[in-house]
């Protein structure tokens, strides 16, 4: 359990991250008759894994809605309903099926405030869920968050737990622009502590999870939490890693990035997408660019550079886990020795496995 | 029920007809000179159908349109002024410089912005109106667009949706047999669009002769059932004829791909001069003087306006 | 004219149908074991639609299908123990267990790959069907899709494109009132698809009642027609019941969604039954016993497969 | 004029890039009768601005046609067509309107070939043109070849030259694998020498088009020729600048740049699209990976992190230009000196401007 916030208000109590997604909504539905929720599945009884459970019994059909399979016209409809004055939050129960909806994300979405001189406004949040595991393969596995990185005027925001789950929530609610929410299906279930009362974790401010000297490690959603593991495995050999989460990517703070690597000397960050032209390369790019005068060591590691297979033998191969990113972190840290953290102890690490049928 | 369609006003009619087809000549004449340096898919010829829809709109009703909505927007009764100088890239344009022909805006008189790829304002249309069934105020949204937008899949979607909530929407079809170059048969397996349409539950009507009083009627009776909230969405698909070049401002009638005869009919039937002929001389001659000199003044706002300031660059593209 | 439909087979028909039936009980069975990390859509209680469509098919025709495509692969003639294989992740899978469920493909049998995401084998069949046209042999593609498909703007898009150059496809819709759990009336404004695909000029059957025997004969004179190059596309929609959860293998009738009733009416009707019904008991066993032993000896297969080698995970990224 | 290979065979003229990408299509749809173009525009008067003029004419209406206004299905049309043994070229008068296409792209064409266990192919070519200039504004002037990049299982490639747009879209053609073409409209007139035979480019090397030894520029489709321009401007102040094209974007050689990076120890990227999480910030983040222990000053220029804007100042802010480029080459080169290029020669290397209507 990673909780970014223990010590804060009395109010805290563990939550998890699907139940602090629906906190926040509900929380702002309260507070905001604007707000709306529509998307496949959003109101019946599985409720995209209960992350919009009861909110149209408390919200009514008008304010929380099924929609038909037409992904394209919905977004278009979000769009449209949010120049109106409403702010829709679209709901996607896989990251994948976003590539029905790019013309409007990125030819509408992302440019009509700019395109008709800041004379509409688009809030609106569109919610979507990586999934892993249990052989979702292809097309039910992918993190697309660069694709939209890559687009002037949309946000995005891939929180790693439930504290940020219901903060990021609350902000992209409020904020005025397009907010692309990324959210991890493995991060689900597991819980931090969340304040009951509303709360906002504002766009461009990255969190120093853990202080460390020897190499700053930059982990994107569900991979926050496996570098926290591989963190611990590391601090057992001695070697401590700052392990940063860079919550919001879009707009993204590499200046508390920088400043850590400014101390550490050494960069891996960890993506929970392919590493090509991806986040981890924004990342590195802005930090290369920045600190050519000092030598800095950089890595990567994300999906393999394949299309994601459902065998579990393969499934384990294409992606990055705690003892291959110790690893890793050693080899950059540590060249000279050769080191893989315990099998044992590594598998403890893990993040439990996803047991289907979903 | 009988619905009480307001009496046509000819001269209000006419106005509008002959300020658009007059400013967009306006704007052919200035093209060459490299003044408006903004890609412009000019209506001369299609009036028709944007006057006959918006005249019985309602200052609060909602238009969206398409790239090809110089006319949309002057029948919704965008400002000229903004228009032009959007036109001109300048700092006053409807959209400041930001948007240009393509990207027509005019929320003050609830011109939805438009967009360069086709097909996709239509369910921003939609999305519009959920806004206002919720609203309830009676208010409705018309979604202009061209027979090619059907061709794309986001329409049917949105035909099944609007239909679905009973929106207050009323689709718009400017079929003029062409997406660009291409007749319709090259595009289309049937020409069944109101048949189709109608499967949704969505009553449909076509107007094949461009009239423009019987577009409005169509118009105004599938509006007021609307208000009511009696029905949801209608549609009217209305044939057109567009005389000038699908982009810029030529008659391209010796590029080959369609005649010149073609045209002619057209303009045997042109509904501005058709609705012009109705006036008593002398009305029609004064609203022609206005007309001229709302233009002129337009073009001359947009001339001596202000190019952006360059650090404009970086504004809008975030909100708030 | 009159097309020759050649006579009815009960027992392959019955042995299809059991197959898939049997198969499916069967990965029900296994699947708690978690030997099948892969999510599965049964076709329990749509075996009727792959086997009656399949039926009067070429080996040399092609079909496209769904995540929901166990069924219409096996009535195919597809591979079974690449099947089983596949569902576990075997390297001797159909996909070499890089696709898994939802991505069931035999190209020896012209199963064309299926997709996980709603819609998407639509067009590519159309793309198929658009090269056997040039190639003039008569073979046939069917795509098959759900209720849910048919909300998709591409399904439009495709119907139009294949209508306007005539392709030999036979769209062919499992309308199970369901898309995961959401009920057809949230999600269609009409039910008038049959008629809507009709404006496109294709002609468009309903079977309500799922009879494999009228699915097959209204198939049968579909491709008929298409294989002499006389017609173009056709279209069927055919109720039908999924007996099982959506995804996974459960029978779901407590999550409150849907009653037991409605499962009870249709299961009153269940093909499989009544086809095996017709066939005298000796025959029918024997068929019986030969479809277990396939199934046991494809489960076998799958259960002493090796999994891939992991460097495989870096193979077919790229052809060639 | 740039001219890769002037001193080839004998056979070579001067041609168009517009009318060398319809040679290399003509010549393959000679050679290989599965060949076949298709698209919105293809065969009217316009012919693509000529880039398919005749083709239908040549080769009949069963191999170049048009289509109704739908992408998403003519997509995977083109990828049905593919698998069953065809070899389409579908093509796109914008690279905006890719973004209706996403989902055949990003999930079923990228993917096919994995997913199926190689037992299919996705033979095809994309052609897609980058628009600029004279205020075509936000939605007619992306370039997201970025975003294809990401996803492993497409090839991009972007010539810059007329005997590129040849030879790439012979090799794109000839490839097992879906190719996205980007074009870039304004390079359409431009000239190079050009084989008459068909020749290809393969995917994977990328070409040093001037030796240098002060830094490394690179350059993306058009903005290529606008680096090459830069490099003129630098020459008359002494500053040598080795300019390379990538060619191809996926795969991209890195191996190239980073041997000349090695040698000038700077490295500026410029491409024709924006930074974040595009192809500057993917090849930046190779070379920092791999010259870390050598200090390489590195950034990026490309389109202003905006939409586009179509009023002429605006427009004139939003793109890299020569000039800007040379500025800030030298700023790198020399960061103690302040210099700008002469206004007048920075207005001569300008390319012609595109003047309207189009
Ligand atoms: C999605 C998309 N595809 C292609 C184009 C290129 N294009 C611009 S206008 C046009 C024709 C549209 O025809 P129609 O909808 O009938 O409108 P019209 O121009 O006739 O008013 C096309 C194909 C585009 N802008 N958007
Ligand atoms: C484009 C897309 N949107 C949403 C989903 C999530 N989803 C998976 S199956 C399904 C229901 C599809 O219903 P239908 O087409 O009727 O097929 P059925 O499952 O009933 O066989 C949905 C919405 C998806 N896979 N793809
Ligand atoms: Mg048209
Ligand atoms: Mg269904």
């Amino acid at each position: 359990m990673y909780s970014p916030d223990k010590n804060g208000s009395d109010s805290q109590r563990l939550l998890r991250y699907v139940d602090a997604l629906r906190e926040g909504v509900a929380n702002e539905m309260e507070r905001d008759p604007r707000v709306f929720v529509f998307g496949l599945d959003v109101d019946d009884h599985k409720a995209i894994q209960g992350s919009t459970r009861g909110l149209q019994q408390q919200f009514g059909r008008d304010r929380v809605f099924n929609t038909p399979l037409s992904e394209d016209a919905m977004t278009g409809i979000a769009i449209g309903a949010a120049i109106a004055g409403l702010r829709p939050i679209h709901v996607h129960i896989r990251m994948d099926f976003l590539m029905l909806c790019m013309n409007q994300l990125v030819n509408m979405a992302s440019k009509a405030h700019y395109m008709y001189g800041g004379t509409v406004r688009v809030p609106m949040v569109v919610r979507s869920m990586i999934g892993k595991s249990w052989g979702q393969g292809a097309q039910h596995s992918q993190g697309l968050h660069a694709l939209f990185m890559h687009i002037p005027g949309l946000k995005v925001v891939a929180p790693s737990n439930a504290h940020d789950a219901k903060g990021c929530m609350i902000a992209a609610i409020r904020d005025d622009n397009p907010v692309i929410f990324v959210e991890h299906r493995l991060l689900y279930p597991t819980e931090a502590f969340v304040p009951e009362e509303p709360f906002t974790v504002e766009p461009g401010h990255a969190r120093v999870c853990t202080q460390g000297r020897d190499i700053t490690v930059v982990g994107v959603s569900n991979m926050l939490v496996e570098c926290l593991r591989a963190h611990e495995l590391l601090a057992e050999v001695g070697i401590q890693a700052e392990v940063i989460d860079p919550i919001w990517l879009a707009p993204l703070d590499i200046d508390t990035i920088l400043q850590s690597v400014r101390k550490t000397g050494r960069l891996l960050v960890v993506d929970n997408a392919w590493t090509n032209c991806g986040a981890s390369a924004e990342i590195i790019s802005r930090v290369a660019e920045q600190t050519w005068q000092q030598p800095v060591q950089m890595a990567r590691m994300g999906f393999a550079p394949t299309t994601c297979p459902p065998s579990p033998v393969l499934e384990q191969e294409f992606y990055p886990n705690p003892a291959k990113i110790a690893a890793r972190v050693h080899q950059i840290v540590q060249p000279e020795v050769s080191w893989e953290p315990d099998k044992e102890r590594a598998a403890l690490a893990y993040q439990l496995q996803f047991r289907g049928p979903f | 029920m009988s619905i009480a369609i307001p009496q046509v006003d000819y001269r209000l009619l006419y106005r509008k007809l002959r300020l658009i087809r007059r400013a967009e000549e306006e704007i052919a004449r200035i093209y060459p000179s490299d003044k408006i340096k903004s890609p412009v898919h000019l209506s001369i010829g299609q009036e028709a159908v944007s006057v006959g829809v918006c005249d019985p709109l309602r200052p609060d009703d909602v238009v969206s349109g398409t790239y090809r909505s110089h006319a949309s927007y002057m029948a919704k009764g965008g400002n000229l002024r903004a228009l032009f100088a959007e036109l001109y890239g300048k700092d006053t344009g409807c959209a400041r410089g930001k948007g240009g022909s393509m990207h027509l805006v005019d929320m003050n008189h609830y011109i939805l912005g438009t967009s360069a790829v086709v097909g996709t304002t239509i369910p921003i249309a939609i999305g519009y109106a959920v806004a206002l069934k919720r609203e309830g105020n009676g208010r409705v949204v018309v979604a202009f667009f061209g027979d090619g937008a059907t061709e794309e899949g986001v329409f049917y979607e949105s035909l099944n949706f609007a239909a679905l909530h009973r929106l207050p929407v009323l689709f718009v079809c400017e079929n003029n047999f062409l997406a660009i170059h291409t007749p319709i048969e090259k595009r289309w397996a049937t020409r069944q669009l109101c048949e189709r349409v109608r499967t949704y539950g969505i009553p449909a009507h076509q107007v094949t002769d461009s009239d423009v009083l019987k577009i409005r009627q169509l118009a105004a009776e599938a509006i007021a059932g609307m208000r009511t909230g009696q029905s949801g969405p209608a549609f009217i698909e209305c044939y057109t004829y567009r005389w000038r070049e699908h982009v810029g401002t030529r008659e391209d009638y010796d590029d080959g791909y369609r005649s010149r005869d073609e045209l002619l009919r057209w303009q045997a039937n042109d509904q501005v001069a058709l609705i012009g002929g109705r006036l008593d001389p002398g009305e029609r001659s004064s609203i022609e003087a206005a007309v001229e000199r709302e233009i002129a003044q337009a073009i001359e706002f947009a001339e001596n306006s202000p190019f952006p300031d360059p650090k404009e660059l970086s504004t809008n593209v975030f909100a708030g």
